[in-house]
């Protein structure tokens, strides 16, 4: 190989750089809770928003130029492609960033990556969501995508809970699926009244003053957002699907939320008889590449970002209880 | 970095001063119409304790061309021994700072009350005319000339 | 039958009667290592592993390192230089004295293998023996023995030890070593000439620094100009990888979590650049003010032969000139930087 | 964006790969050792340059220790006769320590990216991008790099390590003169491996004897002028050489069935805390391993132009995992266990081959002597 050839070559790859993000603008801003919040954006590049395809469940790693990059998961639904929207709950650099941004923003991109959820295996299914705070932003891509083609699906039941009806995302997808007459929506915080804030919040507080407000979009005036104990149960995620004790006939669970709520969730689902086969999840890991190569994210020799983020029960049961 | 060899190179001054000094101090300067060198960016602090030599060592880092720190008089600290604390820190960074090879001009250190505009007024000037002495900070450049 | 062995055995037995008398949890001390002149930290809590521990001209870690890793009462071998590590934990409310058991180690001085390296045209491996006796070395390449004084082939660190004999133990392995009062005088005379060469130009009284003197890097760095200092450790830093090894290694960096490590705000980026690995030394330099019980151990464990000792010493000389002050003396004495003296380094501010 | 391609073993991949570039017969050349640089002068018309050069001549210590690592070339005569093996391996060739990947800008209209120039080249001063060669890779070094391409063509390939090394020749050295911390033999490889280079020099005295192993190699060897046939009889040297440096190699470890004894060994704490008691989680043999292929990425701005830079990492610290609300490996002993079963039972899981080709380096240069095949030997 000459020095010529070598030339082209980097040429045509550095057109195929995996690692160049592409440049979207953010058009709409969703405050969920005091930390969380959800982004509406879109290609930059027009062309590009008809020739953009993923998966409920697949993820793309954001960029803010100058801060840094880091991965969430695609939260809209497929079926519904005027736009894209990713959640997410400032905790770090990035996430911070992020949240500072406004209406009109300039953002990286790149992806989609990861496996997405196995619609062929959930089709002709009972359904079984199991949620837990932001946990719910790729349950919800899903979610819809599952209630865009109602018919391919059998029984829906969604169990979602959070710290305190303050900290419950999504309010609007609640009251829509509570609306549904075909979903079962069993939504529980671990503590009714009296809210501990947490020092996230608080700081957020103090720092939404200084966002302009009229360029975001509350949750808007939610049933939930007035905590009516008659719609909102109380206690911890595991514990109320244990009551609510779902039938594993012909059923799949998916389960998202923290890692302690997918710890605690999995053996509560084996005593209802669902086999790890039955059990969906997708998982967070620290991942700076997201296509398999940095090395931070495996569990075991399975990479979450190259072979998850979804993974049955079945994948990661040797390493769940020590790696995640 | 081309633009530092111009002539009209102006050196920049970073100032961390104490709140209930050295930064009351730079205040009746101003009020007072006591002119001082522009050079200098002040950064207020509640005490010349709270600097940290990550601080000094940071803002040099940025390009900075002199880091001036001040506080209150020993004995004047309002937290007692804040401004003695912060004599041994800058002591060492000052010293060592200067062994790994920084020019000690760059780091600067005064007590200044806050009556004291004129004594604000002549530091300033002082290590202003210092720094356009020894130039622009090219510490941290790639390629030094 | 030389004095190492010797203390050997008495570490030996004594870890096992504080062990069988239940005096302490663990053992904290050195075994062979798997290659040729070395050792490893041996950490214990099992008598059967005691007659492994060794006592050798090559048990260079500064075990004070482990103590705030372990909870429980631990016995811990130590050498001068660890033990005023270990007083300066204790100053930092690191570690308690009630738990720890120090077997004082009067410390003969540490051999340097890159130095044995320099003086054969060998690496480690290819020699055959090296045996310390008394002050002098005996060291055997392919069957050949060579002797050389070992002043020659000890650490640069240990050459300029002031207190080779632990400040505090419980149990002392054998006799107080000479406090070698001429070392420290010897020090100090390089330091004041150090000093004074800031101002006079190199090479006045050159003839009185021999090679052997364990600061006359220090020396040489010192008679250059500010301009030519900073470009050698920007040449130096220049090839640091930022393994951090010379921060893991270092009994007083003892922080959870290390400036390097913030993100909000990022003091520094976390790649290897000379600019950051710079500032990083530098930093990590001035936080270790006062702790720095100069034994070497940034030094020894650098890959990529950074010669950080001639930062660490600077820092441990300017503590004494500026507060008098010596890392690890008095476990009763607070750290330097949370104490003051009413006049003091006035010179220094407008 | 697709995965287009699964590597399912380090066989398969290679094997293919191999097939196309290894040559039927092998021919055998000779060259004097004072030649070597008029050879090195010939490649460097095509190839950037690097040999074995010893940094620590130049350095500040009084500690005359060799601090061996790949340098350009500078066009001088070269004699290896003292050189065993480089501090940094040769991957730092391929996947620099710290390299930019691109820059970005923002402008009135928003922001722009910018590759740098070539990316994944080495462009010599003139500023004419050219392959690298290796001169003189040890052949322990070559097969890490081997093992290194798995991780960068699975799944996606690596616009900036492939480039490098599709274009680059490795010109390997039989290692005549191992450490006492290598184990090599123990995973396959002995010093006189060439299943991972493209030309393969031995030192029989005053020549070397080169081989000519892939299709790279003999078109370069064609392009060589100045070299013998070597006969049978330096061939015969040559093998005799390697046989007893083979013998040479005395650290062994146990890799029958060692991925299961991992596996079944994973969650005994107890084991992996003691183990991991001395280790000062530094990233010394992480960094200087030649298969550990970590990286960060992080962004820098000033003004309103920054770039996007990846640089090493280490599962030896605890900020490489670490999340907002947890750390999955925030104990040493669990970051301990990732980076043995990582090598040893991981990558056997997924490509079927240990990441791990004894070069010694993380013995060797550990601060505190931990020793991998001590780890591993406990678990016999």
């Amino acid at each position: 190989m000459t020095a010529s050839d070598i030339i082209e070559k980097h040429r045509f790859l550095a057109q195929s750089n995996v690692y160049l993000p592409h440049i979207m603008v953010i058009e709409k801003i969703i405050d969920e809770t005091p930390s969380v919040r959800t982004f509406h954006f879109n290609f930059k590049d027009e062309k590009l928003r008809d020739e953009f395809t993923f998966e409920s469940g697949q993820f793309g790693e954001y960029s803010v130029f100058g801060v840094g990059e880091a991965p969430f998961c695609i939260s809209s639904s497929p079926t519904r492609r005027d736009h894209l929207e990713f959640a997410l709950q400032r905790v770090g650099k990035v996430t911070n960033a992020l949240h500072r941004l406004g209406v009109g923003a300039e953002i990286g991109f790149r992806g989609p990556y990861g496996n997405g959820f196995p619609l062929d295996l959930l089709q002709g299914k009972n359904l079984v969501f199991v949620g837990g705070g932001i946990g719910l932003a790729p349950l919800r891509s899903l979610i819809w995508n599952v209630l865009d083609n109602r018919d391919k699906y059998g029984d829906i039941q969604i169990i979602y809970g959070a710290r305190s009806p303050a900290d419950l995302c999504f309010k609007y997808d609640l009251d829509a699926w509570g609306d549904d007459k075909t979903v079962d929506v069993i939504t529980t915080v671990d503590r009714q009244e009296s809210r501990v804030q947490s020092p996230v919040s608080r700081v957020e507080a103090g720092n939404s003053r200084l966002q302009s407000q009229e360029s975001r979009v509350g949750a808007g005036d939610s049933r939930l957002q007035t905590a009516d104990s008659r719609l909102l149960r109380e206690g911890f995620v595991p514990q109320i699907l244990g009551q609510v004790a779902p039938s594993a006939q012909n059923a799949i669970a998916i389960v998202c939320g923290p890692p302690i709520m997918i710890r605690f969730t999995f053996p509560v689902l084996e005593k209802l008889g669902f086999t790890p086969e039955q059990m969906i999840t997708t998982l967070e890991k620290r991942m700076k590449c997201g296509i398999g190569k940095c090395g931070r994210c495996n569990i075991g020799n399975i990479y979450v970002c190259r072979d998850g983020p979804v993974f049955s029960y079945a994948q990661i049961k040797g390493f769940i209880s020590s790696e995640y | 970095m081309g633009a530092k060899l111009n002539s009209e190179w102006e050196p920049q001054l970073l100032g961390f001063l104490c709140k209930w000094c050295s930064y009351g101090g730079a205040d009746l300067a101003g009020t007072s119409r006591k002119k001082y060198p522009p050079n200098i960016r002040i950064i207020k602090v509640p005490c010349s304790g709270r600097v940290d030599p990550l601080f000094v060592f940071k803002a040099l880092q940025m390009g900075f061309d002199g880091v001036l720190v001040s506080g209150c008089h020993p004995g004047d600290c309002h937290y007692q021994t804040g401004n003695f604390r912060a004599r041994r820190r800058i002591a060492i960074t000052k010293k060592f700072l200067e062994y790994m090879g920084m020019e000690p001009e760059r780091i600067q250190a005064s007590w200044i009350s806050a009556s004291e505009a004129g004594k604000f007024v002549e530091v300033v000037t002082e290590v202003t005319e210092g720094l356009k002495a020894i130039g622009p900070n090219q510490l941290f450049d790639e390629q030094r000339p | 039958m030389n004095s190492d062995h010797k203390m050997q055995q008495k570490l030996r037995h004594e870890a096992k009667a504080l062990l069988e008398q239940d005096k302490v949890d663990l053992i904290i001390g050195f075994e062979a290592g798997s290659l040729k002149f070395t050792t490893t930290p041996l950490i214990t809590k099992s008598k059967d592993d005691l007659d492994r521990l060794v006592i050798n001209p090559f048990i260079v870690n500064n075990l004070a390192l482990f103590l705030p890793d372990f909870k429980g009462r631990i016995a811990v071998a130590s050498k001068g230089c660890d033990s005023r590590s270990i007083v300066s934990l204790i100053q930092d409310n690191k570690v308690s004295r009630d738990d720890l058991v120090i077997i004082g180690i009067p410390c003969p001085g540490m051999i340097e293998l890159r130095k044995v390296e320099k003086l054969t045209g060998k690496d480690r491996d290819e020699l055959d023996d090296i045996i310390r006796e008394g002050d002098k070395v005996v060291i055997t390449v392919d069957g050949k023995g060579s002797e050389f004084p070992i002043a020659e082939v000890l650490s640069d660190n240990c050459l300029a030890c002031e207190f080779p004999t632990p400040q505090d133990y419980d149990i002392l392995l054998g006799e107080p070593t000479a406090t070698s009062q001429e070392s420290r005088v010897k020090s100090r005379e390089s330091r004041v000439k150090g000093q004074g060469s800031r101002v006079q130009s190199h090479g006045e009284g050159g003839g009185l620094q021999s090679e052997a003197s364990p600061d006359s890097r220090l020396q040489t760095l010192k008679a250059m100009s500010p301009q030519q200092r900073w470009e050698f450790w920007r040449k130096e830093f220049s090839r640091c990888i930022r393994c951090y090894a010379c921060r893991n290694i270092c009994p007083s960096c003892f922080c959870k979590r290390c400036f390097v490590e913030e993100s909000e705000p990022r003091w520094l980026m976390p790649m290897p650049r000379w600019q950051e690995n710079l500032m990083f030394q530098a930093i990590r330099n001035i936080h270790l003010a006062g702790r720095c019980t100069d034994c070497g151990g940034c030094e020894r464990s650098c890959p990529v032969n950074i010669p950080l000792r001639c930062l660490t010493k600077e820092m441990y000389d300017l503590v004494d000139e500026l507060f008098h002050f010596k890392a690890g003396m008095d476990k009763d004495a607070p750290p330097l930087m949370t104490h003051y003296e009413q006049e003091e380094a006035e010179d220094l501010i407008r | 964006m697709s995965i287009e391609y699964r590597v399912s073993s380090f066989e398969e991949y290679r094997g293919g790969r191999r097939e196309a570039s290894k040559l039927k017969t092998q021919n055998s050349k000779l060259v004097r050792k004072k030649d070597i640089g008029s050879v090195l002068h010939q490649w460097s018309k095509d190839y950037t340059i690097f040999v074995p050069c010893n940094e620590g001549d130049t350095a500040f210590t009084v500690h005359g220790s060799r601090l061996t690592v790949y340098g350009l070339w500078d066009g001088s005569d070269i004699n290896l006769d003292w050189y065993r093996n480089t501090v940094t391996p040769p991957k730092a060739n391929f996947l620099p320590p710290l390299e930019e990947m691109f820059r970005f800008q923002k402008g009135k209209e928003g922001h722009s990216m910018e590759l740098p120039f070539e990316p994944g080249v080495w462009s010599l001063e003139s500023g004419v991008p050219l392959p690298q060669l290796i001169f003189g890779i040890r052949p322990c070094d070559a097969r890490a790099l081997s093992l290194l391409d798995l991780i960068f063509t699975d799944a996606y390939q690596d616009p900036y390590y492939l480039p490098r090394r599709e274009g680059a020749v490795l010109v390997g050295l039989v290692c005549l003169n191992p450490y006492d911390s290598c184990f090599c033999t123990s995973l396959g490889i002995g010093p006189g491996e060439s299943d991972d280079v493209d030309l393969l020099l031995t030192d029989i005295g005053d020549e070397f004897l080169i081989e000519e192993i892939s299709d790279k190699g003999k078109r370069l060897m064609e392009l060589t002028a100045g070299l013998k046939d070597a006969t049978e009889d330096d061939t015969a040297r040559a093998n005799e050489a390697k046989e007893k440096a083979y013998g040479r190699v005395t650290r062994k470890i146990n890799t029958e069935g060692i991925k299961d004894r991992l596996l079944s060994a994973f969650e005994d704490e107890h084991y992996w805390e003691k183990v991991a008691a001395k280790c000062i989680a530094c990233g010394i043999c992480t960094f200087l391993c030649p298969t550990c292929y970590c990286f960060d990425i992080s962004d820098e701005m000033v003004k309103k132009q920054g770039a996007r830079f990846r640089c090493w990492d280490s599962c030896a610290f605890a900020l490489y995992t670490k999340m907002p609300m947890e750390n999955p490996r925030e104990e040493k002993w669990q970051r301990v266990r990732q980076k043995v079963c990582h090598k040893f039972e991981f990558y056997p899981m997924t490509f079927d081959v240990i990441a791990c080709t004894g070069c010694g380096r993380c013995i060797r240069l550990c601060p505190v002597n931990w020793d991998i095949t001590q780890t591993l030997r406990l678990l016999d």
